[in-house]
C-alpha cells in the first residue's frame, strides 16, 4: 500500500513540474527577448514594444486607426476563406467523383499547385491593380484554395467502399450516396484541408499586404522597416498576426468539435 | 521441478477510480505450463493480463517469477496481443530477431533460433518480406514465433486468434502447442473461445465477472492432441461452460 | 464506386495530356484573339521565347535567369537542411519524452502561428539585408512543419508496439530508437515535404520584399517594369522547380521506407 | 420445411476474377421463411455469391430468379457498415429515408426494429460508442427496418467474441419468432451452422460449389454439446477437410 501511496505521489509532483518547466520556458522566451534588446540596442524590448503599442493607439499611422489594421486583415482572410471553402470543397468533390474529369484536370491543376501563392502577387498586381482588396484577396484566396482541393478529393476517394455498397444495398441512389455517406464521411478530411489552408492564408495574407497594401497588419509590419526600423512595430504586428490566427484556429477546431462528434468518440 | 512453483501471484488488485476491476487474485503456475484463462466477456482479463506484463502497476499485491518480484528488464517477459503486433518497418527474420537484440543475446544463438523458429512456422521463405506482404494469419504468426524465440519465462497471449478464419485457427493452435512444447515456455493463454481453452491447455483458469476473481482452476488431463468430439472433451467443455455462462 | 474506369495506358496518356494541351491552346488563343491585352498576359509561345532571351539577357532586373535560380536553389536548400537537422531531432523528443515537450512546447506554440514573413524586419535588424537574414526567414518557415509532423509521427505510435518493446525489457532509450523513431518515419517525411514546400514560397515572398537576387526578386522587378513574360516566366520556374524538387523527395522517401504501402 | 413456397431459385451460377474461378456452377433455392446457412471455408467466394444474389455484382454464367417481384433484401455485414456520423436510430432510418419515407413514420418503424434488438436507450448513441455486439444488433436492425422478407447475412458475428456470438445467436433466433423473414446466412462455423440452421448448404474452397445439404432436425433451443449435435458437427466437419 505504502508503494502504491508513493507512486500516486509521484506522479502528481511530475505533473506539477512539467507546468513549472512550462512556465519556465516562456519566462526564457520574453528574457532572451529582453536580453536581445539589450545586446542590440536597434531591437525594441518587450517594453520598448508595450510602449510603442499605447503611442500607436494615441497616434495611429497615416490616420488609419489600429483596429482598421487588424480589422482590414480579418476581412480579407474571412472574404478569401469562406469563398475558398466553396470553390474548393466543390472542385473536389468534382475531382473526387468524377474520375475522367479529374484524369483531364489533374494535370493541369498539378501545374499550377507547384507555385507557391505568394509568387501569385506580382502577376495578380498586373492584372487588377495594386489599389483596394481584390489583388490581396485573390492571393489569400489562391494560398487557401489548393489544400482544401487536395483533402476534398482525397477524403472523398478513401470513403469506405463498405460504406458506399452498404448504402446502395439500403436502396440510396447516387446522389443520395453523395449527400448522406460520401460527403459526411469526407468532413473530417475537409476539415484539416481548411486548417492547412488557414494557415497558409495567413501567411499569404501577411505577404499581400506587406508588398501590396495600405492599410492591414502586413502594411503595419512593412511600415516597420520603413520608419528607420521601428521594430517595435513589427513585434505589435507579429503579435498581433499570432493572435488573430490563433483565434481562428480555435474557432475552427471548435466548430470542428461540434459538427464531427462522432469521430472522436470512444466506446464508454 | 515441481518443488518451487515458476510464477506465484499473491493478493493481485488493480482499482480503476472507484470501479474494482481485479479483486485479491491469488493463484501458482510451475514451470513449462499450458495455462488457459476464460472468463465471461468484459471481465476484466485484458488488465490482467497487462498487470502481469508489468504493463500497468497493481493498486495491491505481488508478481513474482523465480521467487522474486517480475521485472521486464530482468525476466524473459513476452506478450502477444490481439491486433498482430509486428514492426512494420522490420522484415520478418528481423521481427523475430526484435526481442532477442533486445536481449543482447549471442548473435549465432540469434541467428540459429531465427532459423529454428522460422522454420517451426513455415515462413523460411517469407524472411525478407515486409509485414505488409503478408496475411493477417502470418502476421499473427510472426509475432508469436518472435515471442516464443527468446524462449520466454512467461508467455503472454491475449485472444491472438479471435480474428482468423475458424479453419487457420485450429491449425495455429496445433502451432502454438508445437512451440510451447519445443521451447519449454510458461503460457498464459487468454480466450473467450471455450472450446479453445478446452483444446490447448493443461490448467484452465475461470474468471468470474468484475471485481473479477479466480473462480476455479480446473486441471486439464487429456492426453494432446485432443480430439473436440471427444465425450471427455465436451463434458469439460460443458462444465466450465455452465461456470461462466452470461448469455 | 468512385473507382476509374479501366482504360488502356494510350487512352489515360492522350486523356491526361488533353487536358493540358486544351489549357495552352485556350491561354495562347485568348492572347492572340486581344481578348486580354499583353500588358497583363503573354502567349505559351511568347513565354518561350522570353526564357531563351533570359539565358543571357540581364535586363530589368540585373541577373541571367540561370543566377536568379542558382541563387534561390543554394538558400532554400541550406535552409531546408537546417531545419530538418535542427526541427526533426525536436520533434520526435516532444513527442516522446514529456519533459522535452513541457521545455518546448510552449515555446514553439507561441511562434507556431507567426508567418514567417513577419520576421523579415526584424531579421533585417539583426542580420541586415543579405543572405542571413533570407536564411533565417526559411528556416523558421520550414522549421514548423518539421517539428509538427515528428511531433505527431512519433505520438501516434502503436500504443502495441511499444507494449511489445516494454515486457520484452526494453529501456526508455531502446523503445524511442527501436520503436518509436522508425514508426514515426513516414510522418516526418510528410513534414519534410510540407516544410519544403514551406521554405521554397517563402523564399520567394523573402526575395521579393527584401533582396537583389533570386527568382522572387525577377518577377517583383518584372511587375515594376511591367513585364508580363518576365513574372509568368519567373512563376512557371517557380512552379516547376518546386514541384520537381517535391518529386525527388517522394522518390528519396519510397527509397527511405521501404516498408511503407506507397 | 421443404414444402415451402420457393422464393429464390439460383441455378449454375459461375464467376471468375482473371484466372481464378470462385463460382463453379453453383445451384440451389431458397425457401419461403426458411433459415439457410450457407457454410465454407475462409476466402471461398461466399460473399461474392452474397453480392451476385443481391445484385451487387454480376455472374460470368446463370440465373438468380425471384418468385415474387420484391427482389431487395435486408443485408447484414461482418464488419457492421454502421454510418459513425449517424446515431443509432438515424442509421436504422436511413434505408427508409433513401425510399422517401416521411419522418414520423421512419421515427416508428426505427424504433420498433432498435427495441426488438434489444437497444432502447441507445437511439441517440453514436456508433463509436457502441461494443462489437451492440454495433450488430444495429446492423440487424437496419436489414430489417428495410421491411423485405428476405434477409442476407455476411459472416455477421464472425468479428465478435466466442460468448458474445452465443448470445446473438440466441437473439437472432428469438427475432425470428416475431419477425418473419427468410435468412440466408453465410458462416464459416460449423458449430453456428448446425445452431441456427434450417438447412445448411455445404460449399467447397475455391472454386467454390455445393458439396452437400444437410437438414438437421434438431429439436429448438439446440444444444451444442448434446451427442446429436456433436455427431453432426464431426459428420460436416469430415465432409469439409474433404471438400478441401
Amino acid at each position: 500500500m505504502g508503494e502504491t501511496l508513493e507512486m500516486t505521489g509521484g506522479k502528481m509532483s511530475r505533473k506539477y513540474r512539467y507546468s513549472i518547466l512550462s512556465v519556465i520556458s516562456v519566462i526564457c522566451v520574453f528574457g532572451l527577448w529582453w536580453a536581445a534588446s539589450v545586446w542590440n540596442t536597434n531591437l525594441a524590448g518587450p517594453i520598448d514594444t508595450a510602449g510603442r503599442f499605447i503611442r500607436l493607439v494615441e497616434n495611429p499611422i497615416m490616420g488609419v486607426p489600429l483596429w482598421m489594421h487588424v480589422w482590414a486583415s480579418v476581412r480579407r482572410i474571412l472574404v478569401s476563406f469562406v469563398l475558398a471553402c466553396i470553390v474548393g470543397v466543390s472542385l473536389g468533390v468534382a475531382f473526387g467523383i468524377f474520375p475522367t474529369f479529374k484524369r483531364i484536370m489533374w494535370p493541369v491543376f498539378s501545374l499550377i499547385r507547384p507555385i507557391p501563392p505568394l509568387a501569385w502577387i506580382p502577376i495578380v498586381v498586373l492584372w487588377v491593380g495594386i489599389v483596394g482588396d481584390t489583388s490581396k484577396d485573390i492571393i489569400i484566396f489562391i494560398g487557401i484554395v489548393m489544400a482544401i482541393v487536395i483533402n476534398t478529393q482525397a477524403g472523398i476517394r478513401q470513403t469506405d467502399e463498405l460504406l458506399l455498397k452498404a448504402g446502395k444495398l439500403l436502396g440510396a441512389n447516387k446522389w443520395q450516396l453523395l449527400i448522406d455517406i460520401t460527403l459526411p464521411s469526407s468532413i473530417p478530411a475537409i476539415f484539416a484541408g481548411m486548417k492547412t489552408g488557414l494557415s497558409t492564408g495567413w501567411m499569404s495574407l501577411v505577404a499581400a499586404e506587406m508588398i501590396a497594401a495600405k492599410e492591414g497588419i502586413g502594411f503595419l509590419i512593412n511600415q516597420s522597416m520603413k520608419n528607420s526600423s521601428d521594430t517595435a512595430l513589427d513585434f505589435i504586428g507579429i503579435i498581433l498576426v499570432a493572435l488573430c490566427s490563433a483565434a481562428f484556429t480555435l474557432l475552427l477546431n471548435a466548430i470542428e468539435r461540434k459538427v464531427c462528434l462522432w469521430s472522436k468518440m470512444r466506446t464508454k | 521441478m515441481a518443488d518451487q512453483p515458476k510464477i506465484v501471484v499473491k493478493n493481485l488488485t488493480k482499482v480503476f477510480d472507484d470501479l474494482t476491476v481485479l479483486d485479491h487474485v491469488s493463484f501458482e503456475i510451475n514451470k513449462g505450463d499450458f495455462v488457459c484463462i476464460v472468463g465471461p466477456t468484459g471481465c476484466g482479463k485484458t488488465t490482467f493480463l497487462n498487470l502481469l506484463a508489468k504493463l500497468i502497476e497493481p493498486t495491491e499485491g505481488q508478481i513474482l517469477i523465480d521467487n522474486e518480484p517480475a521485472d521486464p528488464k530482468k525476466h524473459n517477459i513476452s506478450f502477444v496481443f490481439q491486433e498482430p503486433s509486428t514492426f512494420p518497418w522490420l522484415t520478418v527474420e528481423d521481427n523475430i530477431k526484435f526481442n532477442m537484440r533486445l536481449k543482447k543475446m549471442d548473435k549465432k544463438v540469434i541467428d540459429q533460433r531465427a532459423d529454428e523458429i522460422l522454420h517451426m512456422i513455415g515462413l523460411e521463405d517469407q524472411r525478407q518480406l515486409y509485414p505488409k506482404d503478408l496475411s493477417a494469419s502470418a502476421e499473427q504468426r510472426v509475432v508469436i514465433g518472435r515471442s516464443f524465440a527468446v524462449h520466454p519465462d512467461l508467455l503472454l497471449m491475449d485472444e491472438p486468434y479471435a480474428q482468423m478464419d475458424i479453419k487457420v485457427r485450429y491449425y495455429l493452435e496445433d502451432e502454438v502447442l508445437k512451440l510451447w512444447r519445443n521451447t519449454g515456455s510458461t503460457v498464459l493463454f487468454i480466450t473467450h473461445n471455450i472450446e479453445e481453452a478446452v483444446y490447448l491447455s493443461q490448467k484452465c483458469m475461470v474468471m468470474s465477472q468484475k471485481p473479477t476473481t479466480v473462480k476455479e482452476i480446473i486441471d486439464n488431463p487429456l492426453p494432446y492432441p485432443r480430439n473436440v468430439s471427444d465425450p471427455e472433451f465436451i463434458q469439460l467443455r460443458k462444465s466450465i461452460t455452465k461456470m461462466i455462462r452470461w448469455w | 464506386m468512385y473507382q476509374e474506369k479501366e482504360r488502356p495506358l494510350w487512352q489515360n496518356v492522350l486523356l491526361s495530356c488533353s487536358g493540358i494541351l486544351v489549357f495552352l491552346a485556350i491561354w495562347q488563343c485568348v492572347v492572340s484573339f486581344g481578348i486580354v491585352s499583353t500588358d497583363k498576359l503573354v502567349a505559351p509561345y511568347t513565354l518561350c521565347m522570353t526564357f531563351i532571351d533570359k539565358l543571357n539577357n540581364v535586363v530589368p532586373d540585373g541577373n541571367t535567369i540561370l543566377v536568379h535560380i542558382a541563387t534561390s536553389l543554394k538558400l532554400v536548400l541550406a535552409g531546408f537542411a537546417l531545419s530538418c537537422v535542427i526541427g526533426v531531432p525536436l520533434g520526435v523528443c516532444m513527442g516522446f519524452f514529456k519533459t522535452f515537450k513541457a521545455l518546448f512546447s510552449p515555446i514553439f506554440e507561441i511562434v507556431k502561428p507567426i508567418p514567417p514573413l513577419a520576421w523579415i524586419p526584424i531579421v533585417i535588424v539583426v542580420f541586415g539585408i543579405g543572405m542571413k537574414s533570407e536564411l533565417f526567414i526559411i528556416f523558421v518557415a520550414a522549421f514548423v512543419p518539421c517539428v509538427i509532423n515528428s511531433y505527431t509521427g512519433i505520438q501516434s505510435t502503436d500504443p502495441a508496439l511499444l507494449n511489445v518493446a516494454k515486457t520484452a525489457g526494453a529501456s526508455r532509450w531502446q523503445m524511442f530508437f527501436k520503436v518509436g523513431v522508425p514508426s514515426a518515419l513516414p510522418m516526418v517525411f510528410v513534414g519534410i515535404k510540407v516544410s519544403f514546400g514551406s521554405a521554397w514560397a517563402t523564399l520567394v515572398a523573402a526575395e521579393m520584399i527584401a533582396s537583389s537576387v533570386g527568382l522572387g526578386y525577377m518577377i517583383q522587378q518584372g511587375r515594376q517594369a511591367s513585364r508580363p513574360d518576365i513574372v509568368l516566366l519567373g512563376m512557371l520556374v517557380i512552379g516547376i522547380i518546386g514541384g520537381v524538387l517535391t518529386g525527388l523527395l517522394g522518390l528519396l522517401e519510397t527509397k527511405v521506407i521501404p516498408w511503407e504501402r506507397h | 420445411m421443404v414444402q415451402n413456397a420457393h422464393k429464390i431459385e439460383v441455378r449454375h451460377l459461375s464467376k471468375s476474377f482473371g484466372d481464378t474461378k470462385i463460382l463453379d456452377d453453383v445451384s440451389f433455392d431458397v425457401y419461403e421463411n426458411e433459415f439457410l446457412v450457407i457454410l465454407g471455408p475462409g476466402q471461398c467466394g461466399k460473399t461474392v455469391l452474397l453480392n451476385i444474389m443481391a445484385g451487387m455484382d454480376t455472374a460470368d454464367e446463370g440465373t438468380v430468379e425471384f418468385q415474387d417481384q420484391d427482389s431487395n433484401m435486408g443485408f447484414v455485414f461482418q464488419k457492421y457498415a454502421l454510418y459513425n456520423w449517424k446515431t443509432v436510430e438515424k442509421n436504422v432510418e436511413l434505408p427508409l429515408k433513401f425510399r422517401g419515407v416521411g419522418k414520423k413514420e421512419r421515427g416508428r418503424v426505427a424504433k420498433k426494429y432498435i427495441d426488438l434488438v434489444g437497444l432502447n436507450g441507445f437511439a441517440h448513441s453514436y456508433p463509436a460508442q457502441l461494443s462489437g455486439g451492440m454495433k450488430q444488433r444495429v446492423g440487424i436492425a437496419r436489414a430489417y427496418a428495410m421491411g423485405h422478407s428476405m434477409i442476407l447475412m455476411d459472416e455477421p458475428f464472425g468479428a465478435l467474441d466466442a460468448q458474445t456470438r452465443y448470445q446473438m445467436e440466441d437473439e437472432l433466433l428469438r427475432m425470428r419468432n416475431t419477425e418473419k423473414a427468410t435468412i440466408v446466412f453465410v458462416t464459416n462455423n460449423i458449430e453456428e451452422a448446425i445452431y441456427l440452421g434450417d438447412r445448411i448448404l455445404l460449399f467447397s474452397d475455391k472454386p467454390s460449389k455445393v458439396v452437400q445439404e444437410y437438414i438437421p432436425g434438431l429439436e429448438r433451443p439446440r444444444n451444442n454439446a448434446a451427442d446429436d449435435f456433436m455427431s453432426y458437427r464431426t459428420m460436416i466437419t469430415g465432409q469439409m477437410d474433404l471438400a478441401l
